[in-house]
């Protein structure tokens, strides 16, 4: 078969080079090539931008379907109500049960995903497996402290506004890595908008750098988010110093 | 069987026997490959390699295997910038010599590292200052240059040529192989050298440290021109042997001639200026960090001053003065002793750089640590030797890499 | 190893080293361009010996 | 199909094209580094809420406090406590590894019953209901038949509530078999009862000693509470003398002002030799040995008639002028102390011996003094109603206990578990039908294993406690894990050698792991079980509410810090302390202070085989965690073989790391030789605290366990084990 | 603005062991293991494989008995600053896998980065760095007591001393929320400093005069931080490594024993 096969194109290639072709035929045949260019263009495409993206991620809910734009309406003090800093300089994270028991003892409404968290978790003493949507890698060392309090950085910046989120977005997870899509970016080009848009390293330099370009001493921050409501009072940020040097990798990484 | 793919007007043996021999060497090659395979899946636990011997034989084969590969790079120089034109009938051949040795070395790395999937972070993350960086990017560029220089050669395969495409390439290849070569030969020095700073730079190692100019320790130096000397002497020592296997004259003599003279004067200018720097490092370096010499060659079983003694003297001296001499070069005993000599020289000063700065203890209340290879370690070393017979028989059975074998055969 | 990188610093070791490999790397890509272009230059224009033969 | 190859050429490019214009490999590529720089079989710890729980370590006697550092529920990290007046902030390598204890593979999960041959390692897990019933069923037979006496129990300690409850069982139960595991302990309160007429331990104020003169004691090496006496040391270095007595450059030696290599055995006579230079110079403390002593004249005349600096200088082989300077050194310090107890005191070692250099510190007036011996009292919080034996435990607890402590021959002795393999093997005293065992690993630390095996071998029904699975759970018949130390409430009262008293407070920093029990809870069920009076004797509904009950009001404190100190304390003064017949010190002079003769013939044998210790060589009833046995240096552990020490000089054509048999009278093991100039030619050094044959594959099988090596020698006068080596011999492999 | 410079002045983290307290008790070593998730094999007696961040050596003066001595001696990373921070691993790490932090003076090394060419190896002369030849693998159940704070290692990826990095790090942050930029002495200190029966380490700013380490060690800035105090030395500082280790010994012997000498050579290495 294979050398029949080879016959025949040595055949078709002695008379493509030899004689001299028609014009009709080669255009034909250009036409073909052309379209199987086209096909094998059009496919892969759709491959890597529709079909990888959802072999690449698994899609999971949120064991609560959590509203917070009602709870930040409920506390005080803004993100730091529940994500606050303890006593040792650490970064809470998301809460615990024990936090949430505060007020959800028992059922404060009707709304079947707070009767099934104090049914499931609160009676049962069952602590929520939250799908973190920051979490980074085990080698990142990440200072909420240094960013917050000394860099004066409001949340939004780097979590976007999952404050006013009135619903737990699906959580993807990177098949491969095990890590949440957030820190590629929702955008699978890698292309990003916003400051929170992806929490790459190279995110990391980027926001360091521009601080660098403006100088030590940052007054305001460096993105428009004047209208966005925010939290809690941004402090005056005059003393704000931020890390330029090109410092020791452990300083982000453990 | 396979006479259409052989070069026309020349005689190669049986293909049976072809196949013979390929599966033997190929049976090393695979118990080699097994190695490696358990070395890149199970760890380098398989190795006997430990915290003091973090460098041992793959770093050292690594090294000689580059410096014996070295008669690429300087045969390129010698016949494409300084217009040796007979050496274009060995050139072929030290094309090949180099490509083995350096494809060779970059396997042996990408075993020798501990996470051989992060192995492109040299390139990627790299470190400028690091002597191994400039090792990688010149290894690696200069493997794609000796990549390009082979190339032409397949291409010249009778069937091969026959496509047109092919055919021009290995033409306009040639045409512009002196750029190529000078880019290789660029490359070339830089990583010969830097692989011999990669031990010079070491000041928390005595034995290895040397002094240097601006960021190039001595060794920097001496570590090309001993490639330079000793690659030239491998690259005959294998055309002799693949002479006296296929048992015909493969090389004119007055090639081999001009190749070992050039060679004899290297390596005769790399002998004293290797005599200069062990005297100044033994005088001044070393007794300057409270060592004398003999610290480094007494208290152990293996590291004694005969290996001092046998690097110098006997593959540096003693070849040098045969190979300057002309009755010493045309005596082809002579001729073949000093040259395996020569190799043999660069072997053992590559083994010294690596496992004796090693072994040397620094702290005062640590003894010398004694290592033997794994037969994993052994079998891995011994791979790219199979992979590279495996190669020069296939090469040399259907490509034209010797020009005159035509022209000696007809003769003869 | 890229300019944009941002570990990459503009310093005299990094121009020289990454100047040096960048002028390697530009040859060599240049090179084998050229040639393998011509070669299809000149295979179209109907050149090479053995064709047709 | 004419254009076919080139077509599919065409679709290949296309798709080539197509794909490098989609995210596809960047992000592939981005991904599987990411995936290469964290393989997902490397752990990832969980982070968390960090908080500290303050405890006591009982992995040693030592009872150092601990600051357990936790993240959620997990403990991280043992610290050590600061503050805590034992070891304050400082801590040991065993210490420090006691998470590896807690989280190891060496717990015993749940309730076990063999169901192998003994030591076979086939278990049944059985529940707590059916282990106690089986237990209670035993025991219940052994008391129907009279026999309630053939129980024993070998206990780790004899103080703080979990032991007490044990006794208080036993007793009630009818068994006067209660047996603490030996150690220097034993010979110190013997000597403080013989010489000063108290009950009570010995004490150290190590702290404010000035000279501390040591008859081969590991001072640093794990001797008394190791932490604390560490911290000493780091204080001698700054102002105070140290002086080691020992035949070998032990760590204590090297560390010491000045080393003075002894002939081993000999150091009774030496101290003996000092009090002659004491006593002809009159450089003793005039004052307490005129008022506060008695039978000084018959102890001065002994010694100068006997023990000439000459004549000892022969017997030890230091120098005449060595000892005399030892002597005024010694007597010319404000505050002098001398101590003894070879290593870290495992061994209990001759009376004589320790009553020589009680002597010193008597001669020069430091006891209860400043920088000198303290008598310290057991705290006295347990306060339990007596009890009330019924018949049967009456007439169980007249008859002599099995080890003969406490009998005719030795009088004075409270335990002698030594004597208690040969007991059993003999057969000339009654048969052991049940033992207990806990918090001790009888089978690994008491010399002669063999002779040990046997007698285990012997005893028809034993019942270990341990949370580990040691040698001695192995060899029992049925195991009650306890919680380990970090999973349990207990009160640690004074650690060894301190001279205050104190209690400490080992609270669970982690809620149990496995289903193991608490000791004290374990007891309390078998006694309701059995009901009657020895029920009625434990009125406490779990271990918790006893020892809430026990320690009353010191309890808060005790939760809140972690310790609670008499602050009430001061040592007794000379008028009221002695409490012997004259009221008085006595210079205890029973005639010729005999030498123990150590075992084997020097013929046969030609070298002396001695025990070293080591601070990184768990030799107790807990075995070396892996991150100890990390630490043990190769002249010490090489691969799976112990490397014994001889002097270059007596190493008699073995070189260095030669394989050799080491034979004693007691076995012979294979070994590697290591040269070591710090060790008198003719003694040959092995290190204590390996060969263990239970445990994890980090320790078990490595190296040879000493007691295998040497038996026990019976001190003439205490009858505890007196044996400081062994003749040996080394043989070419 | 110019306050807040002089406030953040470098530091130069260091240790200071008193080899005469130093009792080879191996707390140092244990402690250093727990607190950085160090992993541990079934023979840990090859010392050549074995990975011990903070390794105590013993040395002999060499001489028969009785007259024979002996000294431990910790080893954890020097730290070295050598000349600008150019210490010897990290001028040679390829992949810029360990770095020199200027403002603490430690030595990094991230494993996620590192790929193992152990070229840093060859390069320190103290042996402190050490190679994962095998996977970690903790018994069952071992791993719960892995913190948080280090991430354990992989195979093929060398790791050393980072003087407990992650103390500083969670000191800052403690630090940051009080509102501080400064750190006290006592907020950061190594886990074997720390565990230290002895009390044998020092930890603190040579830089800073208020520190302990400075105050003993009496670093010398005209000559590369060599110390003014007698009895202080360091290992190897002949090679021009300038560690930031210091040891404290009273006797001779020892304190020869931590450089090379060529026979009979005066002692001004040591003054």
């Amino acid at each position: 078969m294979s050398t029949l096969d080879d016959k025949a194109e040595e055949t078709v290639e002695q008379v493509e080079t030899t004689k001299c072709p028609e014009k009709e035929q080669k255009n034909r045949a250009c036409g073909i090539i052309l379209i199987f260019f086209v096909i094998g263009l059009v496919g892969s495409l759709a491959v890597g931008w529709l079909i990888f993206p959802k072999l690449l991620y698994s899609q999971k809910k949120q064991p609560i379907d959590f509203n917070h734009v009602v709870h930040v309406a409920a506390v005080e003090d803004g993100c730091e109500s529940c994500h606050y800093f303890r006593e040792d300089g650490s970064f809470s994270g998301v809460p615990k049960l024990a936090q949430c028991v505060g007020c959800h003892e028992e059922a404060q409404g009707e709304n079947p995903e707070e009767l099934k968290f104090v049914e499931e978790h609160v009676t049962k003493g069952n602590e929520v497996p939250w799908l973190v949507y920051s979490r980074q890698p085990d080698c990142v060392f990440f200072s909420h402290a240094s960013h917050i309090k000394m860099g004066k950085l409001d949340c939004v910046v780097c979590h976007g506004h999952i404050g006013e989120s009135k619903h737990s977005r699906v959580y993807e997870e990177n098949r491969l890595t095990g890590y949440s899509r957030d820190i590629w970016g929702k955008n699978l080009a890698g292309l990003k908008k916003d400051t929170w848009d992806r929490m790459k390293m190279d995110d990391c330099a980027e926001c360091h750098a521009e601080l660098k370009a403006k100088g030590e001493t940052v007054t305001t921050l460096p993105w428009p988010i004047n209208w966005m409501p925010r939290p809690y009072e941004k402090p005056a940020s005059s003393q704000v110093r931020v890390n330029i040097q090109k410092d020791a990798c452990f300083v982000c990484h453990k | 069987m396979d006479s259409a793919l052989i070069p026309e007007g020349v005689k190669r043996c049986s293909f049976g026997k072809f196949i013979f021999w390929i599966i033997v060497v190929g049976a090393v090659l695979l118990w080699g490959v097994f190695a490696m395979l358990l070395c890149w899946f199970k760890g380098l636990n398989q190795t006997n390699m430990n915290d003091a011997y973090g460098f041992a034989v793959w770093i050292w084969a690594d090294l000689a295997v580059i410096a014996l590969g070295g008669g690429a790079f300087f045969t390129g120089l010698l016949r494409y910038i300084f217009g040796k034109d007979e050496l274009k009938n060995i050139i072929n051949y030290a094309v090949l010599i180099g490509f083995i040795c350096y494809s060779s070395a970059l396997l042996i790395l990408a075993i020798d590292i501990g996470q051989p999937l992060r192995g492109w972070f040299i390139f990627w993350h790299a470190n400028v200052h690091s002597m191994l960086t400039e090792v990688a990017f010149c290894l690696s560029c200069y493997f794609a240059v000796l990549t390009i220089e082979y190339i032409p050669l397949i291409l010249e395969n009778r069937q091969v040529d026959k496509v047109p495409f092919f055919h021009n390439l290995s033409h306009n290849m040639h045409g512009i192989m002196a750029i190529f070569a000078a880019t290789g030969a660029f490359l070339s020095f830089f990583h010969q050298g830097s692989l011999g700073g990669v031990a010079g730079v070491l000041f928390g190692r005595p034995f290895a440290y040397r002094e240097g100019v601006f960021i190039w320790p001595w060794t920097f130096f001496l570590f090309t021109w001993s490639a330079a000397a000793c690659g030239p002497c491998f690259t005959i020592f294998i055309t002799w042997i693949t002479e006296k296997i296929t048992r015909k004259k493969l090389v004119k003599k007055n090639v081999i001639m001009l190749l070992a003279k050039i060679a004899g004067w290297m390596l005769a200018t790399y002998t004293i200026a290797k005599i200069i720097d062990t005297w100044y490092w033994a005088a001044v370096t070393v007794p300057s960090k409270g060592f004398t010499l003999m610290d480094f060659y007494s208290n152990n079983p293996l590291y004694g001053i005969w290996i001092l003694v046998l690097e110098i003297v006997i593959c540096g001296v003693v070849p040098s003065i045969i190979l300057i001499t002309k009755k010493g070069r045309e005596s082809s005993f002579l001729l073949i002793s000093a040259v395996f000599l020569g190799a043999l020289g660069a072997c053992v000063n590559r083994w010294v750089m690596v496992l004796q700065v090693m072994a040397v203890p620094v702290m005062t209340f640590e003894s010398w640590p004694m290592y033997f290879p794994s037969w994993q370690e052994i079998a891995t070393t011994i791979l790219p030797v199979a992979y590279g017979i495996i190669l020069i028989m296939i090469s040399y059975r259907y490509l034209p890499i010797f020009p005159q074998e035509r022209e000696i055969e007809q003769i003869g | 190893m890229l300019p944009f990188s941002f570990e990459w610093i503009w310093d005299l070791s990094h121009m020289v080293f990454m100047g040096g490999l960048w002028y390697a790397l530009t040859i060599i890509g240049l090179g084998m361009t050229y040639c393998i272009i011509k070669a299809a230059v000149d295979t179209c224009k109907g050149k090479g010996g053995h064709c047709g033969h | 199909m004419k254009v076919c190859r080139r077509s599919f050429l065409s679709l290949i490019i296309g798709g080539a094209a197509g794909t490098a214009l989609s995210p596809l490999p960047l992000k592939l590529m981005d991904d599987s580094s990411i995936w290469s720089q964290a393989w997902p079989w490397t752990p990832v710890p969980e982070d968390g809420e960090v908080s500290h729980v303050g405890s006591i370590c009982t992995l040693c006697p030592g009872g150092c406090g601990i600051t357990v550092r936790k993240v959620n529920d997990r403990a991280i990290k043992i610290e050590g406590m600061k503050g805590h007046p034992v070891n304050n902030g400082g801590i040991c390598v065993l210490g420090l590894s006691g998470l590896q204890l807690l989280y190891g593979p060496t717990r015993v999960k749940t309730p076990l019953k063999r169901v192998g041959a003994r030591g076979e390692g086939r278990w049944e897990k059985i529940s707590w209901d059916e282990a106690i019933a089986e237990v209670v069923k035993k025991l219940g037979g052994l008391r129907e038949k009279g026999k309630s006496h053939t129980v024993a129990c070998i206990s780790g300690t004899d103080r703080g509530t979990v032991a007490q409850l044990l006794g208080r069982f036993l007793t009630v139960y009818g068994s006067p078999n209660f047996i603490r595991i030996p150690s220097i302990q034993d010979s110190y309160e013997l000597t403080m009862h013989l010489m000063q007429g108290v009950q009570a331990s010995a004490g150290f104020d190590v702290e404010n000693a000035d000279f501390v003169l040591s008859f081969g004691s590991g001072l640093i090496e794990g001797w008394g509470s190791p932490v604390r006496m560490i911290k000493a040391n780091s204080k001698w270095k700054e102002r105070g003398k140290v002086v080691q007595i020992e035949s070998r450059l032990s760590n204590t030696a090297a560390k010491a002002d000045k080393w003075v290599p002894i002939n081993p055995g000999t150091e009774a006579a030496l101290a003996l030799a000092i009090a002659n230079v004491i006593i002809q110079k009159s450089l003793y403390n005039a004052d307490f040995v005129k008022n506060y002593s008695s039978g000084f004249e018959e102890f001065k005349q002994m010694v100068l008639n006997e023990f000439s600096p000459d004549d000892v200088s022969g017997i030890t082989g230091v120098s005449a002028s060595t000892i005399e300077s030892l002597a005024k050194s010694f007597a010319g310090s404000s505050k002098p102390l001398a101590v003894c107890g070879r290593g870290q005191g495992e061994t209990p070692g001759s009376l004589n011996e320790f009553m020589a250099v009680h002597t010193l510190n008597a001669l020069v007036g430091n006891i209860d003094k400043k920088g000198g011996v303290w008598t310290v009292p057991d705290p006295d919080y347990i306060k339990w109603p007596e009890v009330e034996m019924d018949r049967i435990a009456a007439n169980g607890m007249s008859k002599a206990r099995i080890d003969g402590a406490g009998s005719k021959r030795y009088p004075d002795t409270r335990y002698l578990l030594d004597r208690l393999p040969n007991a059993i093997n003999s057969g000339k005293e009654y048969p052991v039908e049940a033992l207990f065992v806990a918090g001790a690993n009888p089978v690994y630390t008491i010399p002669d294993s063999k002779a040990v095996k046997e007698a285990f071998n012997k005893v028809p029904f034993v019942v270990s406690f341990s949370s580990y699975m040691d040698e001695t759970a192995v060899n029992s018949d049925l195991i009650l894990p306890n919680h380990v130390f970090l999973e349990r409430y207990e009160d640690v009262p004074t650690p060894v050698g301190l001279q205050k008293p104190i209690i400490g407070l080992s609270k669970p920093v982690v809620k149990p792991l496995f289903n193991t029990k608490h000791l004290g809870d374990v007891i309390l069920l078998m006694a309701k079980a059995f009901g009657g009076q020895i029920a009625k004797a434990f009125p406490w509904d779990s271990y918790e509410v006893c020892l809430k009950e026990t320690l009353g009001n010191k309890w808060d404190k005790l939760i809140n810090d972690g310790f609670w100190a008499d602050s009430n304390f001061r040592p007794a003064v000379w008028g009221g302390a002695f409490h012997t017949p004259s009221r008085k010190f006595e210079f205890v002079n029973k005639g010729k202070a005999e030498s123990i003769k150590i075992e084997g013939d020097e013929k046969a044998y030609p070298l002396i085989l001695m025990p070293y210790d080591s601070m990184r060589l768990a030799s107790g009833f807990i075995g070396d965690p892996p991150f100890v046995i990390k630490t043990v240096e190769d002249t010490v552990l090489k691969g799976k073989e112990i490397v014994v020490e001889v002097n270059p000089k007596s190493a008699r054509g073995f070189r260095e790391g030669d394989q050799a048999i080491l034979s004693t009278p007691k076995g012979s093991v294979k070994v590697r030789v290591h040269h070591f100039n710090g060790i008198m030619p003719g003694l040959v050094a092995l290190p204590r605290g390996l060969g263990h044959t239970a445990y994890d594959e980090y320790l078990a099988d490595k190296g040879v366990n000493f007691n295998e090596l040497i038996g026990p020698v019976e001190d003439p006068v205490s009858g505890l084990n007196a044996a400081w080596g062994i003749r040996a011999k080394l043989t070419r492999a | 603005m110019k306050e807040q410079h002089k406030n953040t002045k470098a530091k130069k983290y260091g240790m200071v062991i008193d080899l005469d307290k130093c009792t080879g008790c191996g707390a140092c070593m244990a402690a250093c293991m727990a607190e950085n998730n160090v992993p541990f094999k079934k023979d840990e007696s090859n010392k050549l494989d074995s990975i011990t961040w903070m390794r105590v050596y013993s040395l002999t003066n060499g001489k028969k008995f009785p007259e024979a001595d002996m000294c431990y001696i910790p080893r954890p990373c020097m730290h070295c600053e050598a000349h600008n921070g150019h210490a010897p691993c990290v001028s040679v790490c390829p992949a810029v896998a360990t770095d020199y932090n200027h403002e603490t003076g430690i030595v990094s090394q991230i494993y996620t980065r590192c790929f193992g060419c152990r070229y840093c190896m060859a390069a320190c002369p103290y042996h402190a760095r050490y190679f994962n030849w095998w996977d970690p693998v903790w018994p069952d159940g071992m791993e719960k007591y892995l913190s948080p704070n280090v991430s354990p290692r992989m195979r093929g990826v060398v790791e050393k001393c980072s003087f407990c990095f992650h103390r500083y790090q969670l000191a800052m942050n403690k630090a940051y929320v009080e509102g501080r930029r400064e750190l006290e002495e006592d907020e950061y200190q190594t886990s074997c400093t720390q565990a230290c029966p002895a009390g044998a380490i020092i930890f603190g700013d040579l830089n800073n005069p208020g520190h302990a380490v400075n105050q003993i060690a009496k670093p010398d800035p005209k000559h590369g931080g060599r110390p003014m105090n007698p009895h202080a030395f360091r290992l190897l500082e002949r090679l021009g490594t300038n560690p930031k280790v210091y040891y404290l010994s009273s006797r001779e012997w020892v304190r020869r024993a931590g450089d090379n000498y060529i026979k009979d050579e005066g002692k001004q290495g040591n003054h």
